[in-house]
């Protein structure tokens, strides 16, 4: 954890506090972007956070970006922070300079992505689904192949015809079809796939992890808040009994997602990595359905309403736990890593890190 | 075991077969006419004034209403039979429905011979809609503290207050109320309500739009500013209005509505398995659908039982509250079976479903009785 | 239905009542068998019901059969009148005689058993495991082969060497080995075994379920009473919010498999047979989870004591799913029947029958 | 998000890691030696002086105890690892299992010198076993209404009255019995309660061991008739038993006993599966594995959390709701991934262990606070 922590979420939430409100959320549904906040987010350097100073970032470490994309979560932020983060975060892992432009990365193990080359240009051409916030990107980042070569390609989406689509909470999620699209070659870098990819979908999975964390924590709020302030045949719901077992079942499935974020980020930073992000996205995954429904009944009717804040929330959950890979996804990785260590290991102690080398670090 | 939780077993005869090949290959025309895409949720946000008319040549609104009132004198055990259909193939029901399902019923059991002869082959005919005005503002659950009041003037009543929860009041024609005629008591606040027809395109009669969390508008406020209501749209007894509308209630809360809303996401997604040729898919598939079919023998026990005029009370809320447990099940269960990213407006119609029936979820455990409440009726019940 | 069924039935519900009490299932589980209650059935008639009596049974039909074994699980009878009635049938079924032999009927896909001639003998070889009362049946009838043929051969466990092991529920589950066992060739029938073992698994099936809800309507009576009876802090448990939910989710997983047994059984009773049965043992085994777990919670310690009677209950429901095809062997059944019926058929029309037999009936 | 919900990240460091490995291995030569079985619920099950003993001489019970007492004088931390390692190879710990987790600490916080002096370095040896006396026969949850008495006596106190579900006692050398040594008082029925050390051979004591549902004995009711009770076993203050009886079950909520009951038939079944090369079968023991992992680091941050002295109430209620939900569900989805009935005395292990998880299961949820009492718990403390 960087020093500077504190400070820098503290700041960053004080911005978002201030400028994310209901209605601006509202408005991203009505089909606007909201360009002030993120003119704000870009001149307070929360964009580029976790990037070395060295290649164009402000510096701090993946925790301190991943706590801010926890708190872009807890605010819904109607801006793709978390997705310009991500995509620097991922251009500093391959060496390439990074800015203040509003990009995003894109990755489907099905996207029909081609590049060919034209004198000094290259040509893409292919098709690009659910491409979140696409219409309103400058940059998209996208892995193909040129030559039996993987590269990592940047590219205007605004250069491709638009099909507007949205996810469950209103934000874009758009299909995009890039026809002879010309890439300047300064804007093509050789990667490894296999561990660029690898790379992509853990950092990928520990974003929407503390996305949905950060949402989750809020929606907690909003119902002890609405279970104290309310009532029904003249008491706070708070005291019905049904309603604290309700209660405290959000609270544990909050807690123990909040928690393991924390252990998650925590093994990212170390690089101690085996099975941890699987696990995240997993328990986080399965816990928003309980949240999400949990939250809805108690708030009842009034939840349900446009006019209310909760919906902001749980259909943001609802969205982002089928990105970066849903719980099928991670179960397959988790159990093909269960099936391949050495057999004469216990679960037990692959679970408990029994390996020489994190035995002796 | 108690006896109100015994449920027969109801056998559809050879006739009820016909009947139901025949509302299906109504239906799958109009689908391959294009008059209608099935969509969950239909009986809520499947609006469509041209479908309700068709239905309604048909004979298929009102349909066990006497012929005399525009009726065919058909079973409720028919009727059951055509929910089914409808919904299954998501069909757009939702402007005829609380008029078709309560407001027919009500008005032929409590209803003046005018007020039949007036309303119910209209009904019938998909040309007259009604909304139900229960809820009101701040009051929860607690439906018996209503505050709207109808005072009595020359030739009728003037109403004020408001309700909350309407659905598709803003496209229907009039709107049954259960508001106060006589000052709240202390001691019984069941009494002295009635059931009122407001009409709503009346002078004092406003609506405000409630957009539900997907943007769409089933919801309404409804505002009553010295509303004129005429004599002659009291309905039954003045003062009887609470037992009326629980009534009301209770009669539909087992329908196929509580199990089947989310039903054509299902059909989609078998369709889908069935040509990719996926077995472990369908293999995850199994356990919706035996839920499906033993929600429906219990559902469709319940309609034998209200057939035979037998109390349906605690076996209706078990229904309600497991089938509207299943519909959320759905769409979760599914969206780990396809790989498909819910998306709204897709041109994928799996990944449109998973849409819809997500956002819809929240409501089917709310509508009509929350989960708490039901299974309250129903400790309770068994305990008697 | 016979028209006998009430008679029947209330004749079973006496015996039954008068003549298991709590402590006779005690005593099975210490290893004695109820002699006493075994000759009263067999008096009755009630082990050959849904036998014809031209072979040998008291007749009735399969409605008579399920009803009464219903019962007995609701009385937890400490003998297996399921398993010789089961047994009884099936003979019925290959037009076999029936007696008042204390019977069983055991297949199991992987059974070792082989069949050899020897002069006018035949000689069984090979073991069975989990032989449900081995311990203490006269005969058990197998299916085998021979010749390149399929059997169905009448065999006494005495003759077997016999590991005693016992299920959830403390009932015999038995081991057996047979080595040279001699077999009168008149213990010894040809059978078509495709549809002699479908038979089986499908009659086999509902009778489980048929024991099942006798025992879950009588566990919901017990939680009924003792939630009526028993204070805290004053007031009877059920006026407690979060017993009455428990009591409601407890009664509409009750309602819900015995509804569905009445349609199953009426639909072997027509030989109107699709899914019904892998549908029926799929919902009930599921719910079977959910009653055992919430009935335990509502009894708290009392009900974990082995003085109390309704582990007698939950550890028989804990056992019996597990009998005739836990939910996975009936899931892979029912999916395979959803993947080979016609396509053009959609799945709503399947489940409502549309096929010309079923609408011209 | 509340204060009260923020658990620490905890990090177990080279010198844990190095203590857990020599844990394990003393534990695999064990198994090997043939000196235990792995079974699941050890810590209430598994009966073995020998094994307590051995623990014993290794420094592993008591372990946090100070040196002068017999104690290690190592960290909850250092304890926190040995219960895991002792619990994931399903060791037999029941005998020791209250004096090491709840005696020992409680009398040397409260204890006279000369009781920790007689107790402490024995209860470290394993040589004397400790069994609790809380819950009264028909007062059900309702802890505070005890009627056990002692009189005051020349010398001591006579006891009388009775304590139902002691694990173990008939097992055990003391019960920490909680009594009332006031009159109950109609404005504090917590006052006037306290705590003595009841020698379980003394005259005026017997036991009755209560059979479980399976049949095995673990609790017991336990009477008292004018059983004498010497001065000196009194500990802490008389009259102050609630508050100290208290502390001591929240203290221990959380443990890796909550979460761990089942796991030896998790380990066996994950190496079933391997063994087979079942990839479908390992991908639904995925789900059980993640919980399991998060599940502990909740468990260790609550750990760590008390280590540094805060309040644990609501973590601990949290941790223990939901890990002994898990320790029941453990059974329930193994059963089917792996093809085997559960048998009693099978010769098949996993037929064992699934037979062991299913009929403990129902008592998880129910000892040391009921699932219900501690939602209540954690649902009021967060509205504090």
């Amino acid at each position: 954890m960087s020093e500077m922590q504190d400070i820098i979420i503290q700041s960053a939430e004080k911005i978002f506090k201030r400028h994310t409100t209901k209605e601006l959320v509202d408005e991203l549904e009505e089909g606007k972007f909201d360009e002030k906040t993120w003119k704000l987010l870009v001149d307070n350097g929360l964009t580029t956070i976790g990037v070395p100073e060295s290649l164009g970032g402000v510096g701090g470490d993946l925790q301190d970006a991943f706590q801010v994309i926890k708190l872009s979560g807890k605010y819904t932020l109607p801006v793709p922070l978390a997705e310009t983060i991500l995509a620097n975060l991922m251009l500093s892992r391959i060496e390439v300079q990074v800015d203040t432009t509003l990009r995003s990365i894109h990755f489907n193990e099905s996207d029909g992505l081609n590049l060919e080359s034209d004198k000094e240009q290259f040509l893409m051409n292919g098709q690009l689904n659910n491409v979140t916030w696409g219409r309103f990107l400058e940059e998209l980042i996208v892995v193909t192949k040129y030559n039996h070569k993987d590269y990592v390609v940047k590219v205007s989406p605004q250069q491709s015809k638009i099909e507007k689509r949205q996810n469950l909470a209103g934000e874009p999620m758009d299909d995009l079809e890039f026809r002879n699209v010309q890439i300047n070659p300064e804007n093509i870098t050789e990667i490894n796939r296999e561990s660029f990819i690898k790379n992509l979908m853990d950092l990928g999975g520990v974003t929407k992890v503390s996305q949905m964390c950060g949402a989750s924590e809020e929606i907690l709020n909003l119902c002890l808040f609405l279970t104290n302030e309310r009532k029904q045949f003249g008491r706070p719901l708070n005291r019905l009994q049904i309603i604290q077992q309700y209660l405290a079942t959000l609270a544990g499935d909050t807690v123990n997602i909040t928690t393991n974020f924390d252990y998650v980020v925590d093994a990212l930073e170390k690089h101690q990595m085996t099975y941890e992000v699987a696990n995240s996205k997993i328990i986080t995954n399965t816990a928003i359905r309980r949240i999400a429904e949990t939250a809805h009944q108690i708030h009842g009717a009034v939840g349900v309403t446009h006019e209310h804040k909760l919906h902001q929330l749980t259909r943001r959950l609802w969205s982002w736990r089928e990105e970066f890979g849903n719980e099928q996804f991670w179960t397959q990785l988790f159990a093909e890593k269960l099936m391949d260590e050495p057999n004469e290991l216990s679960l037990w102690k692959k679970i408990n890190n029994q390996k020489e080398e994190l035995v002796n670090t | 075991m108690l006896a109100s939780l015994k449920l027969p077993k109801a056998t559809l005869s050879k006739e009820h077969n016909e009947f139901r090949l025949e509302v299906r290959s109504f239906l799958e025309e109009e689908i391959k006419k294009g008059s209608f895409h099935p969509s969950v949720d239909s009986w809520m946000g499947g609006y469509s004034i041209e479908f309700s008319r068709k239905l309604g040549e048909k004979g298929w609104i009102g349909m066990t209403l006497p012929k005399e009132y525009g009726g065919q004198e058909r079973t409720s055990i028919e009727r059951y039979v055509l929910i089914e259909e409808l919904l299954a193939y998501g069909a757009p029901v939702a402007a005829h429905w609380f008029a078709d399902r309560q407001t027919g019923p009500l008005l032929l059991k409590y209803g003046t011979e005018s007020q039949k002869n007036r309303f119910l082959p209209k009904i019938s005919k998909g040309e007259c809609f009604f909304s139900i005005g229960l809820s009101e503002p701040n009051a929860g659950s607690d439906l018996a503290s209503l505050k709207t009041r109808a005072t009595k003037v020359e030739g009728g009543w003037l109403l004020n207050g408001s309700k909350i929860w309407s659905s598709g009041a803003h496209l229907s024609h009039y709107m049954l109320t259960l508001c106060r005629t006589e000052e709240q008591k202390e001691n019984n606040k069941h009494a002295g309500l009635s059931q009122l027809i407001v009409d709503l395109s009346a002078e004092g009669v406003s609506i405000r739009p409630i957009k539900y969390l997907s943007g769409e508008n089933h919801f309404n406020e409804v505002f009553f500013e010295d509303a004129f209501i005429p004599e002659d749209h009291l309905v039954g007894e003045e003062g009887n209005g609470w037992v009326q509308s629980m009534q009301e209630l209770a009669f539909e809360r087992s329908g196929p509505e509580r199990i089947l809303s989310t039903y054509p996401l299902i059909e989609e997604v078998y369709q889908d398995l069935l040509t990719n040729n996926d077995f472990e898919g369908m293999k995850k598939l199994v356990p919706i659908i035996s839920e499906l079919i033993s929600l429906r023998q219990m559902s469709l026990s319940v309609a034998q039982l209200l057939e035979d005029g037998e109390d349906v009370n605690i076996a209706a809320a078990i229904v309600k509250d497991m089938g509207t447990r299943f519909e959320k099940n759905v769409a979760e269960e599914i969206r780990l079976i396809v790989n498909q990213k819910p998306s709204q407006f897709s041109s994928n119609q799996i990944a449109r479903l998973i849409s819809e029936s997500i956002l819809h979820s929240p409501g089917f455990t709310l509508r009509g009785g929350t989960t708490e409440i039901l299974r309250g009726i129903i400790a309770k019940g068994m305990n008697k």
